[in-house]
């Protein structure tokens, strides 16, 4: 069980010692249950911090943000950030430094352990609650507490938890400056991949049917995409809503981008985008679930990485995120990898 | 025009709407969705994940075709869209109030044609809200109530086991009289009980925009507030707030190339979002809106003080879907208390 | 970008492409492609006035590029970019658009096969639109080159290097130069001595100042591209000082190891230490580590004992050299085809049944009967020998396909040798069909029918197998209609010669391709005979096709004038289509780093940067990186889109 | 039926230049016939081919996808075609898992000497097109 006092006595510690010029962690968010990213920078804000089911949020893309506004502030980044990580992100920080985005020195991880459980899955509860809004959620033991309007509520977490923890093997960051929970890998709640295998038991015919209908649906805001540390593409290959010019930039290399996809959200461009990243992910993605968590139309966007992830594993015997060194999935080979379906 | 529908009938009233394509609430994937109606209409929905605008204004837009042989001159083909009439049942007030923005941004300087036809044949059902529908609402505070009509053809009210029906527009009165006898008169009961339902639906709480009537000027003069950075230091950049809203209008335009040789395609029109980073990027490189900060001031700045000072409303309809659905709780309620907190 | 002007240069060749595209209609299409601002077609635009009237149309229409569409870029991609750098616009906006080998050939339907030029060329034309304009980047020259394999081609084709004042490497496998020509006994149609000839070539190249002579040696790696190759070569320890060893033949005496000799093709025996033949070169023995009871003077050492030189070293250890190389000869040479492979002829297990080799060996002086012909199973003289032809070769259903060329005439030979051998035995021959092309050859063929008194018989032979200690050999005589019974002393097999043991991993180890049957590849099969795909790597005798002694000769020859003529040149231009890193979109993820088989690129200052003397554009950094930051010259991503797009329009 | 009998698939077939495109120009000197419905786009190595050329060649409207290079050692590149074997599995693999026909997308080894197998690869790829009819799932509506 984690004493949130310890992650704030820690962030206070550091800041104070200016050993870090910021915590990022979670706080209290202003519009009810869900925790906020925070961004403490002084040691009388590191009681702001706290530790509850809906500290959902992979903060390792915040880590991303502060390089790209180091680059275009043309600053060095100075004394580390510090940031709260659970596995997962934890195991996404280490493909960012795997990728050489920043240096190990860089990062101060404060790893939390998801122990015998994981973080909430809001669609999950909202069906449990059945309209009644909570106001806390707090872990206790295997089970989330909640607070509402008509009292306690108490709920054992399997029953609200994200499927990706629910599938999680490894819930502790091994990657860690300092860590608080007990390491509970090995745990298995769910079988991995078990969303997965069931739809891949579905005929071709039927499982187009139930993609057709996703891709329909995205509105193409890119949440996916923005809330994921991996992409960190100044310029995404598919659909840039950003452009990395500089004084250098020519005015042919402005006009000669490749469109590989169209700005209307049709079903046959946003294919392409979501394929496109889905292959950019893999070997890459360390399952955190927030593109899915993300995703106003409740696209199953976790299941497309989830197949890479598992082709990954099985096929080429690829872990993303478990260790700094070595090359990435897609820039190496073995010998040995499947061959069998090329004729 | 006031009557009374039995709720088991709204299906037959539907049903009588044979010159229109009628749309409603459907629950799917999780989410309530406008969706053309096939069987049974069930309008319990809290509100919808999207916003109705799309009816009017959709995230796809052609222009024109064009073609062009080599060495020809090219060849212009206006795509306009199709006349065909749709009613959307179940629109909330929040949803109602943002028509009339949208109609002020498309048709008050210059008259967009592809918005307008698209307008004239659309009409809009609302449904009174008898109690917030979600935690995130606001409309109180942005001059909106959950039992407006603005923007709305009819107003339904739930009164339990029927529904209190209300024409707004000539179209709505068009509308209920397709219904024929599926309508009957109110009875003074009836008035009472809608009577009672509203008043109960505007005295419950809500979050508060602690000054509405002063925002515009204190958000003026708090452009330069280092809260805006502070407020926007999550902000992933995402489209989810602009694309939900109901007034959230820009657009980007694109020509869309099907062939090279000869040279043939579409300039459409898509939904566009200020909070890209590259939404004001130009070509040179410069971006005057440079970080979330600078974007999330221009979102909010849009919505409660440059709408404001041109048509003397409020852009934002507090229907909370900016708020909910920010999946770093970036909160548009909070932002306007924060930053217009300490000024003048 | 301003708008190209390109030129697109539609070729019949003859009818070639004109019978199944309809040449007018491409030209057409093509003329409605924005940048094109010309289009012709010529009846054979490879011809004189063809290429004149490319150079003409690009100065009088003042072309910024050109499309041919014609045949494969293989043929004429460098005559096309020459005539474009002679009509003065830059050689890499030219491309091809090959309709001819990838269309017209294998499409008979002229309305399809249209349509598919027109794809092609137009997805060319798109692709030239975006071309750069580009240098060729010069690259130093390493002036020396490499031979691997040290028979009669390779031996030959060192010699011509060498003498023309280059140096060169020769490896060889076997612990001696010589190759098979060393275990001919007499060579055709002029039966002279064929170690006679061979062995000054031998001498002549050992004591050559320019050559390096690597035996026991194999080659292992080879980095780098034309004019700079490293190549890592193995070097096996023999444990024999060949410049102690005197000769002296003791040990072999003292040996107790005895294995068949494969250099006598396993006729007779050797000891562990060995010299394969008294001619060998380099002079020395060999102690084959495989079968010697163990370099351990505890379990024998009987050889170092007795040694008086010294020159047995049991400490010797396989060796690496790294051999820095400009140019490679590859003459691996050739096997027979395995009688194991051949159960209607025995499969290699009936006594008495040779394959040529062996009779070879039979026949020659310094073989293991001195020059007698004797049967192995008694030691008799045959009186009775049938030689068959073709076995293996020609048979596409069961063997290899290819006729292989000299069994013929080896055959031929063997018959004169053993008529003159034993004059009073009987010399049949099975054959298909007689294939005596060449100088003196038909004359020869006649002479083993008529003047030696050869029975040749026209047909296959369906089997054989041991009858009361003869060799019973049932086959059809087609001229005569008839089942022919022989009871033979003894039968010779002409088996197909087949690429030698080998050829696969050294193919894969130069990068080199093998074509069907498995010989080296030449890069084309008319104009560019001695030449590999590979630049700077040379093909020389029967690695790349079965061929008899002069003609190999004759390949290594040209092999060796191609080397001289690369290697006389202070500089190479390479081809600039390597990679190219876009700064601002690049990351410094290292994932092309890893992705790259050259090693080509590294990180600096956060960014990728490419080695342009390393890089080959192969494009695996391309595909690899996700933000598009890094693309080949001229094969961009943006131009292979737009040739998706073209070929589906 | 005969719809389909004169439905032509439209295949985009990605060659490396060193052996497929080489064993495609074999077909051509050897004079093999084969279906003209692939247009070949000559690349240096298949280890340059990327996914997103895959995906925008069925995002144009391909009805099949062909990408064919060296058998695996014999890259002339050494290596490439071994990442291209990684990346063409996972592609493969995320087309079938959406539900695209496992016969849409192909991979072959070609080598400069298999003209015929070149050949080969091509009339067979055809022939498993022709009873999937025009791929519409992935293709861009041209006009919405």
């Amino acid at each position: 069980m984690i004493n949130i006092q310890d992650i704030r006595d820690t962030a206070r510690d550091m800041l104070a010692k200016g050993e870090v010029r910021t915590v990022i962690g979670y706080r209290r968010g202003s519009r009810g249950m869900p925790a906020e990213p925070a961004f403490i920078t002084s040691p009388e804000q590191a009681d702001e911090l706290i530790w509850d089911p809906t500290c959902y949020h992979n903060l390792s893309l915040y880590l991303v943000h502060d390089q790209k506004i180091l680059a275009h502030l043309r600053k060095a980044s100075g004394s580390p950030i510090a940031i709260v990580a659970k596995g997962c992100d934890a195991r996404s920080i280490v493909v960012l430094l795997q990728e050489h985005y920043f240096k190990r020195e860089d990062v101060y991880i404060i790893g939390v352990s998801c122990e015998g459980t994981g973080v909430l899955d809001e669609r999950k509860l909202a069906s449990q609650l059945n309209g009644v809004q909570p106001t806390l959620a707090a872990f206790d033991g295997d089970d989330y507490v909640f607070t509402t309007a008509e009292g306690e509520k108490r709920l054992p977490a399997r029953e609200v938890m994200a499927d990706r923890c629910l599938e999680c093997r490894i819930p502790f960051p091994k990657e860690h400056n300092v860590v608080f929970g007990e390491d509970k890998t090995g745990r298995q709640l769910a079988e991995p991949f078990a969303a997965l295998t069931r739809f891949e038991a579905q005929g071709t015919g039927e499982r187009w049917d139930i993609w057709s209908h996703h891709f329909d649906r995205c509105m193409r805001c890119f949440a996916c995409r923005s809330v994921c540390p991996m992409c960190y593409c100044d310029e995404c290959v598919v659909d840039s809503i950003t452009f990395p010019v500089t004084q250098q930039t020519s005015a042919a290399e402005k006009a000669d981008r490749v469109r590989w996809i169209e700005r209307s959200a049709m079903r046959s461009e946003n294919i392409t985008y979501l394929l496109t990243r889905a292959m950019h992910l893999a070997g890459r993605c360390t399952d955190c679930g927030e593109c899915e968590r993300a995703c106003p139309v409740n696209i199953p966007i976790r299941m497309l990485n989830n197949k890479m992830e598992r082709e990954a594993r099985e096929k080429f015997g690829y872990e993303p995120g478990a260790s700094i060194g070595g090359s990435s999935l897609v820039a190496s080979f073995l010998d040995n990898d499947p061959g069998d379906f090329i004729r | 025009m006031e009557k009374i529908l039995d709720k088991k009938r709204i299906d037959d009233w539907i049903a009588a709407l044979n010159d229109w394509e009628v749309h409603a609430p459907a629950l799917e994937d999780g989410i309530w969705t406008y969706k053309p109606v096939s069987g049974a209409a069930r309008l319990d929905h809290p509100n919808t994940r999207q916003s109705p605008k799309g009816f009017t204004f959709p995230q796809r837009e052609v222009y024109f075709s064009f073609e062009q042989i080599k060495g020809e001159p090219p060849k212009l083909t206006q795509i306009l869209p199709k006349e065909t009439r749709h009613v959307v049942f179940g629109v909330r007030p929040c949803d109602g109030k943002g028509v009339p923005r949208m109609d002020k941004v498309f048709t008050d300087h210059v008259e967009d044609t592809y918005y307008t036809t698209r307008r004239k044949n659309v009409a809009y059902v609302g449904l009174a809200c008898n109690k917030p529908p979600s935690a995130t609402c606001f409309c109180l505070s942005v001059g909106g109530s959950p039992v407006s009509t603005d923007g709305l053809d009819v107003q339904l009210t739930d009164l339990g086991d029927r529904y209190f029906v209300k024409a707004v527009t000539e179209t709505g009165k068009a509308l209920m009289k397709a219904a024929g006898s599926l309508l009957t008169e109110p009875a003074a009961a009836d008035q009472k009980q809608v009577k009672q339902v509203h008043t109960e639906a505007v005295a419950y709480p809500q979050r508060k925009i602690n000054d509405p009537d002063g925002a515009p000027a204190k958000l003026k003069v708090s452009f330069n507030s280092p809260l805006w950075d502070e407020m926007a230091r999550a902000c992933i950049g995402c489209g989810i707030c602009t694309f939900l809203c109901p007034t959230c209008h820009c657009f980007d335009i694109n020509d869309e190339v099907h062939s090279k040789a000869p040279l043939q395609g579409q300039r459409v029109r898509t939904w566009d979002n200020c909070q890209f980073p590259d939404f004001t990027m130009h070509s040179s490189g410069h971006n005057p809106r440079e970080n979330t900060g600078a974007r999330l001031r221009q979102r909010v700045n849009h919505k409660f003080q440059y709408f404001h000072e041109n048509f003397g409303m409020h852009q934002c309809t507090g229907c909370g879907r900016c708020v909910s659905e920010c999946p770093v709780g970036i909160d548009i309620v909070a932002v306007v208390n924060k930053v217009t907190e300490n000024v003048g | 970008m301003t708008k190209k002007r390109t030129g697109v240069f539609v070729c019949h060749c003859g009818t070639n492409i004109a019978a199944t595209v309809d040449v007018a209609r491409v030209a057409k299409e093509m003329a409605g492609e924005d940048s094109v601002a010309f289009t012709k077609e010529y009846v054979y635009m490879c011809s004189e006035p063809g290429q004149e009237s490319v150079v003409q149309a690009i100065k009088d229409n003042k072309l910024d590029s050109i499309v041919v569409t014609c045949c494969s870029p293989n043929l004429h991609e460098k005559t096309f970019r020459d005539n474009a750098k002679r009509a003065g616009i830059n050689n890499f906006t030219c491309e091809i658009a090959n309709i001819r080998e990838q269309c017209s050939w294998v499409h008979n339907d002229k309305a399809k096969g249209t349509e598919k030029a027109i794809k092609i060329s137009r997805s060319v034309v798109r692709r030239v639109n975006r071309n750069q304009p580009l240098e060729s980047i010069a690259v130093n020259v390493t002036r020396r080159a490499m031979v691997i394999g040290g028979g009669i081609a390779g031996i030959q084709a060192a010699l011509d290097i060498a003498n023309a004042g280059v140096e060169v490497v020769l490896v060889e496998k076997q612990a001696t130069i010589g190759g098979r020509m060393l275990q001919l006994s007499e060579t055709f149609p002029t039966l002279d001595c064929s170690q006679c000839v061979l062995s000054p070539k031998m001498v002549e190249l050992k004591r050559h100042p320019k050559v390096k002579l690597m035996t026991y040696s194999e080659v292992q790696e080879l980095a780098g591209s034309v004019g700079n190759f490293r190549v890592k070569i193995l070097k096996k320890p023999t444990f024999v000082d060949p410049d102690k060893c005197k000769l002296c033949d003791e040990c072999t005496a003292v040996c107790p190891v005895v294995v068949p000799n494969e250099y006598e093709i396993n006729l007779t025996t050797r000891r562990a230490i060995y010299i394969p033949y008294a001619q060998s070169i380099p002079a020395s023995y060999t102690l084959d580590e495989s079968t010697c009871l163990g370099l351990n003077p505890v379990v024998c050492g009987k050889c170092k004992d007795v040694c008086e030189a010294d020159a047995i070293n049991y400490d010797m250890r396989p060796e690496t050299v790294t051999e820095d190389v400009g140019a490679i000869v590859v003459a691996t040479g050739f096997d027979l085809y395995d009688q194991a492979n051949m159960p209607e002829m025995g499969g290699g297990k009936v006594e008495d049944v040779l394959d040529g080799l062996q009779f070879e060996r039979l026949c020659s002086a310094s073989g293991a009967t001195g020059g007698h012909i004797l049967r192995p199973s008694d030691h008799k003289e045959p009186k009775n020998v049938v030689f068959i032809q073709c076995v293996g070769s020609r048979d596409p259903a069961k063997h290899c396909a290819y006729c292989s060329k000299i069994c013929c005439m080896y055959t031929a030979k063997h018959a004169q040798l053993y008529k003159h051998h034993v004059p009073d035995g009987r010399a049949y021959v099975f054959y298909i069909d007689i294939r005596s092309g060449g100088k003196g050859y038909e004359e020869f063929v006649q002479r083993t029918m008529e003047d030696n008194d050869t029975l040749y018989l026209r047909g296959r032979v369906s089997r054989l197998y041991r009858h009361n200690g003869k060799v019973r050999v049932l086959g059809t005589d087609t001229l005569s209609g008839q089942n022919v019974e022989i009871d033979a002393d003894m039968v010779v097999l002409a088996l197909a010669m087949v690429p030698s043991k080998g050829t696969t991993e050294i193919a894969k180890i130069l990068k080199i391709g093998r074509d069907k049957d498995g010989f080296l590849a030449e890069a084309h099969p008319k104009l560019r005979p001695v030449e590999s795909v590979t630049g700077g790597i040379y093909l020389a005798g029967a690695a790349q096709a079965p061929k008899d002694i002069p003609e190999t000769v004759a390949q290594a020859g040209a092999a060796a004038a191609k080397v001289i003529a690369l290697l006389s040149q202070s500089t190479l231009s390479r081809p600039p289509l390597i990679a190219k890193v876009r700064p601002s979109h690049c990351t410094g993820c290292g994932m092309c780093v890893d992705a790259c088989p050259f090693l080509a690129i590294r990180l600096e200052n956060g960014k990728a940067i490419v080695n342009e003397a390393l890089c080959e554009g192969c494009g695996s950094c391309s595909a690899t990186c996700l933000r598009a930051a890094i693309d080949v010259k001229n094969v961009t991503q943006l131009q292979i889109f737009e040739m998706i797009e073209a070929c589906l329009a | 039926m005969s719809e389909q009998q004169n439905y032509e698939p439209r295949v985009v077939a990605f060659l490396c230049k060193w052996c497929s495109s080489a064993g495609s120009d074999l077909a051509g000197v050897s004079r093999i016939q084969y279906p003209a419905n692939a247009t070949p786009i000559t690349i240096p190595c298949t280890g340059a081919v990327s996914p997103m050329y895959i995906l925008s060649a069925f995002n144009k409207g391909a009805d099949g996808v062909l990408v064919s290079g060296c058998h695996i050692g014999d890259c002339h590149y050494i290596e490439g075609n071994f990442l291209a074997r990684r990346k063409m599995h996972l592609i493969m693999e995320l087309l079938e898992f959406i539900g695209v026909e496992p016969n849409r997308f192909r991979m072959s080894w070609v080598s400069a000497a298999e003209g015929a197998k070149f050949a080969q690869v091509i009339t067979d790829f055809v022939d498993d097109l022709k009873p999937l009819g025009p791929q519409e799932k992935l293709k861009k509506a041209e006009r919405a």
